[in-house]
């Protein structure tokens, strides 16, 4: 067993604690703490997969924008250190039974199917291919979906804005 | 330009016209002068057809056209007409034109109340002239909607409840016809060989027992819901006495005889062995309806309550001459119709207009509304006596047409049914004779009915036209049975061919 | 890293899914639920790495759609908390339990 | 056509374009000129009617030594198949003329009458109208050549007697009388409706004289397989005839069907004249008449039961008449008493020239009857009329103040009761002779019953024109009432000389002439029954005294039963309002409520509790909706391995 793989068994503990953590804290604001350790473990993940540009795009975008966005939501709607109220047994019941049954199902599959990898020659996921295929406009290129999120994040922004906006009271 | 086509566009066209006009005096001329160009029109129709009719064109129906209308499913527009539709034609032309005109003083909402109300006739008229069972079907349906619009914002009292009963009861037995008449498609493509849903090809086709039993029971009792058939008749009290006076009219002067249109155009003249098989059911409902009805009818105390469990037990009447299955039945079943549609939209009309001045319908409540207000006190009771059976009217001439037809059915069973049929002329008089004792005759109960106006000129209008038309066919029946004879035979015939067959 | 076999990742990655259903599921804080979903998302970008590393090497599709994954959760991200503090506004409370006028 | 089939048909068409007119015109004219118009078409009419009856009789009615039908008009009406078929028809033959006559004299003798009676009525031309309906539908009852059409002219002349009823109509009791009228003669008609079915069915025909032939020729086969079947001892045939007899039973006010006659007496006096004495209540004679030779000949069992209906009505009213007050009462159970005697002559008749004798007797009687009884009721309208009341006990005396009505009532009491050399001792005589030939058990009732006819006629004479002095002054009431007093005059001559015409000539069972016949000593009893009766009557009532109470007390409880005519309006009340409303109506009312529409409004909450329940799963939580999604989406997924994997 190589480094690497001891350091993703690792990584992948850390990533399912923080995980269980973040889901059964009681404390919002802890829980958006793990959330964010959890987060980073799998950012490490992807790098011990040679992926460094979607590691940093993690980074940047997940830990640094999405759970600091978290985290002022929860400061705008939460006095500190308050306890969540906890679930009804019922529900309790059905989401355990429903995410167990569902993860013994995947479990199942996961481990009876067969894969095939394909024989063709890997290439290299460098930033530069990334780039090159992600601005290209011929077949395989995806300039479009590319342009077509770019629009998605402009009309989220411009949404957010307004919904999160004061309206005037009459 | 096919003739029947416009029978069907005059009624859109002033639909149309209706929805573009701004003031309320001209939206109720041109649904006046619509429907008044339709009466016209249908008369002229029915004088043509009999000039054809005499110069020996002996086809089953006139003026027959199709027009492809969803051609994968072998939907056609096809029309043509014979004596019955004619009458049937005539009549709703004759009460469209009375229910406008007592619908006069109308408050809110005029256009859309006019519109509805010509929407009604079209559907009507579409059904009539209609020989492809879809776009019966269709027209069917388009009879119906309005109804329910026509209570719920026009009607009185418990509304709400009436139009969502009355709506829902009546799809329930449009959807019965509907599965009904979807069964004979398939059927057709499998027996006969090309799926049709046209009147003329179906009846080429012989059917087998299996097949016509089921769907003859579904379609006959989809279309009793519409005539009131016993037990599910109870639309029509609720719905009656809620409705506004000129739906009243149209409910059960129209749409109850779409239901028996239906009943012996499709049911039984499509289907002949499982009529003869199985006709003993709507046989014994029909008795229970019009001696129950009339018993019933004895209790009511409001006057609209009244007429419509009486309009329940005389439409027992056409049932009961559709399911005897003998030729005179059939054309009494037919004369009743039309009778009994002429005769109670008068009824309604009448009730209204007492209602609309007295502000009440129960029949002790009232009194003594012939001294105050003769003319409509005049043709409440001219009603009433059309509803008994007086000869000179058109009750009686339909009435007997429909006992002695029965009474050609021998056997125990169909006697006790004719017999049956025949008392009720006795609880009708009663309770005829009931409702006038108290609220015509007799002395003027409140302070108030001593200032109570007789009728307005647009009301003596419209019940002088009934009237006319109750007297016309009660004078000279002859006419109608001329009219009407020979398309009853060809009904008939078939059962002699498959009494031949088997 | 060639020795973790494929299924190991993608049993990781389904732990982590439903985790983030279970939490869905469990909390009544709508930005705990928030939580979940990212972590959701987060457990199908592994598997799309994944995939695009042990299957189709010679390909970059599996990167693509982990970037744009991630690109709308951003989006949905902000919008989530915006509707959140507008519902704040409105109610109060965050808690999904008495936001629930769309009822009937 | 014939002069006189044009007369025939002006005779009814002239009645029905005066209802017309006066009923669309009745408001623009005076009621003076409604009167002129509507009395003058009567006498017309009745000029007409004379004119037809001296054609039939004298010129073309005689065929081969026997009077035969003829028909003037027949129009097919109204086609139901083959075989049968409504034919309006106007049909001469020797009861139908004579018929005639009667209507049109009598109905013009009270159309003159009623000008001064109804006078300042509000509703004048409305009274002339409902009239000429009456006089035109009785007349078209009359020459019906057609069960049907004489159906329909049964109906129009029930509703225009309800009309005519009805005609005080703010007045409760006269609202009641009307709908008792005319439910109960349309409960008869039921019967008759039947009847016409099952005898069109039988015969295949409508037609009157077509249907006597086929159902009287004993090779008939319509008459084979009539007979064939039976029920309850009597054939089909005669179970369809006795049905049609209901229908005449009703409108001739026969026991059971008899209460609504003494109460229809709500009506003005004149209609009550006309209607109701002298013309549709004879509708059921006539009906039997009509078919008499299928009642003689094929079903005699049915005929019998005709005969002892009618001499038991006849007992059982005339003892009722006994003991009533108001004096129109006191008619119409005279009239029921005197019908009921026509029909039983029709009764005890056979078929054949000496056994029809009765057939003969009762048109004889239906003759002279109209007359006398038409002159009692004018007669005691204007004795209403004078006293503005019905009762007894307000009159008294009168014989002073009012000699020409006094005069010709006692002419018609006179002929009623029997007393030779008047038209009614003929009649009757006839009658009784019939009935001592025919069946002695009711001969000797009938006896009885003309002894209690001369009674209460006569205390109903002495009640009114003696007994006391009288209360109103001596001024004459008959002052300026010419049109009042010359129909009376009129009638008693009718009454007092209509006997003397030798009816058996005209009228006979088969249209052969034949004489009546007459014997001195048989006449003896029934004048002596008849003297017997005058003479208790004159001892009782001719003074005040305080005979009439000890004699009503001597008869103690059976005096108060006839009183109250035996309960039958009671037991009748019962029936309908107590069984009929209760146990059939409100139970009817009840189940169509709460079963019947209680399973349509079933199915509605049926539906509405249903879709009650499982609302809760729309809760508006977002969590339950993904919990049902993912759920959802595991038993596919499973589903899918399970099946596929």
């Amino acid at each position: 067993m190589s480094a690497s793989a001891v350091m993703f068994y690792i990584l992948g503990a850390l990533v399912l604690t923080f995980g269980v953590l973040t889901v059964f804290t009681r404390k919002i604001f802890r829980a958006a703490v793990y959330l964010l350790l959890s987060l980073i473990g799998i950012a490490a993940i992807y790098i011990i997969m040679d992926m460094q540009f979607i590691a940093a795009l993690q980074i940047v975008i997940y830990v640094g924008g999405i759970v600091v966005l978290i985290i002022f939501s929860i400061f705008l709607t939460h006095q500190a250190g308050e306890r969540l109220p906890s679930r009804l047994p019922k529900h309790l019941l059905w989401s355990i039974l429903l995410s167990g049954v569902g993860l013994l199902l995947a479990t199942h599959i996961l481990y009876h199917f067969s894969y095939k990898p394909s024989i063709e020659p890997a290439i290299e996921h460098s930033v530069k291919n990334i780039g090159t295929q992600l601005i290209d406009f011929r077949s395989y290129g995806y300039v479009f979906p590319f342009e077509v999120v770019s629009i998605l994040l402009l009309a989220a922004m411009v949404g957010s804005i307004i919904i999160a906006m004061k309206t005037k009271k009459n | 330009m096919n003739v029947l086509s416009i029978l069907i566009l005059i009624p859109l066209i002033t639909a149309l016209v209706l929805l573009m006009v701004r003031k309320e005096l001209h939206m109720k001329l041109i649904a006046l002068f619509g429907s008044i160009a339709q009466l016209g029109y249908s008369v002229w129709l029915t004088n043509y057809y009999i000039n054809f009719r005499k110069a020996g064109d002996t086809a089953e129906m006139l003026f027959q056209t199709s027009l492809g209308w969803f051609k994968p499913l072998n939907i056609y527009f096809s029309t043509g007409v014979d004596g019955i539709s004619l009458t049937m034609i005539l009549l709703t032309a004759m009460v469209v034109v009375a229910g406008i005109l007592v619908s006069w003083k109308i408050q809110h909402q005029v256009k859309e109340f006019f519109f509805l109300i010509v929407l009604l006739s079209l559907g009507a008229y579409g059904f009539f002239i209609s020989t492809d069972l879809f776009m019966m079907f269709f027209f069917l349906e388009l009879a119906v909607i309005p109804k329910y619009l026509l209570i719920g914002i026009w009607g009185s009292g418990k509304k709400e409840y009436s139009a969502m009963k009355l709506a829902l009861m009546l799809m329930a037995g449009s959807a019965l016809v509907f599965l009904g008449i979807a069964a004979l498609y398939f059927a057709s493509g499998i027996y006969g060989g090309q799926y049709t849903w046209n009147i003329h090809e179906l009846t080429q086709i012989n059917f087998p027992m299996s097949v016509q039993v089921p769907i003859y029971l579904l379609i006959f009792t989809g279309f009793g819901v519409f005539t009131a058939m016993f037990p599910f008749h109870t639309w029509a009290p609720d719905g009656h006495s809620s409705a506004p006076t000129a739906a009243s009219m149209f409910l059960a002067g129209i749409s109850m005889k779409l239901g028996g249109y239906g009943a012996l155009r499709v049911a039984t003249y499509l289907l002949p062995n499982a009529a003869q098989e199985w006709s003993w059911i709507f046989i014994i409902l029909a008795s229970i309806a019009i001696i129950y009805g009339a018993f019933a009818t004895m209790m009511q105390k409001d006057l609209k309550y009244m007429n419509a469990y009486s309009s329940v037990s005389h439409c027992g009447f056409v049932i009961l001459g559709i399911a005897m299955l003998t030729k005179t039945a059939f054309m009494g079943a037919v004369m009743q119709m039309v009778s009994h549609g002429i005769m109670t939209a008068l009824f309604f009309a009448a009730i209204g207009m007492i209602y609309d001045r007295a502000h009440t319908r129960q029949a002790n409540e009232l009194g003594g509304m012939l001294k105050q207000m003769p003319f409509i006190g005049t043709a409440f009771i001219i009603a009433g006596l059309t509803s008994l059976g007086l000869p000179g009217f058109s009750g009686f001439v339909s009435e007997m047409t429909v006992f002695v037809g029965s009474w050609e059915r021998t056997g125990i069973f169909y006697r006790v049914a004719t017999i049956l049929a025949c008392a009720s002329i006795v609880v009708t008089a009663v309770y005829i004779l009931r409702s006038v004792g108290f609220a015509i005759w007799g002395t003027i109960t409140n302070k108030e009915y001593e200032t109570l106006k007789d009728a307005t000129w647009n009301e003596k209008a419209a019940a002088v036209l009934l009237i006319a038309g109750i007297v016309f066919i009660g004078v000279l029946p002859f006419w109608v049975v001329n009219l009407i004879s020979n398309d009853t035979i060809t009904i008939f015939n078939k059962f002699i061919s498959v009494a031949v067959a088997n | 890293m060639e020795q973790v076999p494929l299924s190991h990742v993608l049993i990781l990655s389904s732990c982590l899914f439903f985790l983030g259903i279970y939490g869905f599921f469990s909390r009544r804080n709508m930005i705990t639920m928030l939580m979940s979903i990212e972590l959701i998302l987060n457990s199908i970008n592994i598997n799309f790495i994944a995939f695009n590393k042990y299957l189709y090497p010679h390909q970059l599709e599996g990167v693509f759609f982990t970037l744009f994954i991630i690109t709308v959760a951003a989006a949905e991200v902000s919008l989530a908390i915006a509707i959140i503090i507008n519902l704040y506004r409105k109610f109060n409370t965050i808690d999904v339990e008495d936001t629930n006028t769309m009822k009937f | 056509m014939s002069t006189y089939d044009i007369a025939a048909l002006l005779i009814l068409l002239l009645p029905i374009l005066s209802f017309a007119g006066l009923s669309f015109l009745g408001k623009r004219i005076t009621p003076c000129t409604a009167g002129i118009v509507g009395t003058t078409v009567l006498f017309v009419a009745a000029g007409l009617a004379l004119f037809t009856a001296y054609g039939y009789f004298f010129q073309f009615g005689e065929v081969a030594g026997a009077y035969a039908h003829h028909t003037s008009l027949e129009i097919n009406w109204l086609q139901f198949n083959e075989n049968l078929s409504i034919n309006l028809s106007i049909i001469l033959d020797p009861i139908s003329v004579m018929m005639l006559v009667v209507i049109t004299v009598i109905s013009a003798m009270v159309h003159l009458y009623s000008f001064k009676y109804m006078h300042g009525e509000e509703r004048f031309a409305t009274y002339y109208a409902y009239l000429a309906l009456f006089t035109f539908s009785m007349l078209g009852l009359v020459v019906s050549g057609n069960l049907f059409q004489m159906y329909i002219f049964w109906e129009l002349v029930g509703v225009s007697s309800f009309l005519l009823i009805g005609f005080y109509f703010t007045k409760p009791s006269a609202i009641a009388a009307a709908k008792k009228a005319f439910i109960v003669t349309r409960f008869a008609d039921l019967g008759f409706l039947l009847g016409i079915l099952m005898l069109s069915y039988g015969a295949e025909t409508l037609d009157f004289f077509v249907l006597i032939e086929r159902l009287t020729q004993p090779d008939s086969v319509y008459l084979a397989s009539f007979t064939a079947t039976s029920f309850m001892g009597l054939s089909a045939l005669s179970w369809g005839l006795l049905l049609v007899f209901t229908g005449g039973a009703g409108k001739s006010a026969m026991f059971p069907l008899h209460i609504w006659l003494p109460d229809a007496m709500e009506g003005p006096t004149p209609v009550s004249a006309l209607i109701h004495a002298a013309t549709m209540v004879v509708a059921g004679v006539y009906l039997v008449a009509r078919l008499f030779p299928v009642f003689a000949i094929s079903a005699p069992d049915a005929l019998a039961i005709v005969g002892y209906i009618g001499v038991f009505t006849a007992l059982f009213a005339a003892v009722i008449a006994c003991t009533q007050t108001d004096i129109k009462r006191v008619l119409a159970y005279s009239t029921i008493s005197q019908i009921a005697f026509m029909m039983f002559a029709l009764g005890v008749a056979g078929w054949g020239e000496e056994k029809a004798e009765g057939f003969t007797a009762s048109m004889f009687h239906l003759f002279t009857h109209a007359f006398f009884k038409a002159l009692l009721f004018l007669g005691a309208g204007a004795v209403i009329h004078a006293v503005h009341s019905n009762e007894m006990k307000d009159m008294g005396g009168l014989r002073k103040s009012m000699p020409i009505t006094h005069i010709t009532f006692l002419i018609a009491c006179l002929a009623i009761a029997g007393v030779p050399l008047l038209s009614g001792f003929f009649s009757k005589e006839a009658i009784l002779n019939a009935a001592y030939h025919g069946n002695p058990m009711i001969f000797y009732v009938a006896l009885l019953t003309s002894g209690l006819t001369a009674f209460y006629m006569f205390r109903l004479y002495f009640r009114i024109f003696w007994y006391k002095a009288d209360e109103h002054g001596h001024h004459n009431h008959e002052k300026g009432m010419w049109a009042m007093n010359l129909p009376l005059i009129i009638l008693a001559i009718g009454a007092a000389f209509t006997g003397y015409i030798p009816f058996g000539d005209f009228v006979s069972a088969d249209g052969k002439p034949f004489e009546l016949p007459f014997h001195l000593t048989f006449s003896i009893a029934p004048v002596l029954a008849g003297v017997i009766g005058i003479g208790i009557a004159w001892m009782m009532y001719s003074k005040q005294n305080s005979n009439p109470d000890k004699v009503s007390a001597s008869f103690g409880r059976f005096y108060n039963w006839a009183y109250h005519k035996f309960y039958i309006d009671e037991i009748y009340l019962f029936v309908t309002k107590k069984v009929l409303f209760n146990l059939v109506g409100r139970p009817a009312a009840w189940f169509d409520k709460n079963v019947v529409d209680g399973m349509i409004n079933g199915y509605a909450s049926i539906t509405s509790t249903t879709s009650e329940a499982i609302k809760g799963m729309q809760s508006g939580r977002l969590q339950t909706y993904t919990l049902f999604f993912l759920g959802g989406v595991l038993v596919v997924a499973i589903l899918l391995i399970v099946n596929f994997i």
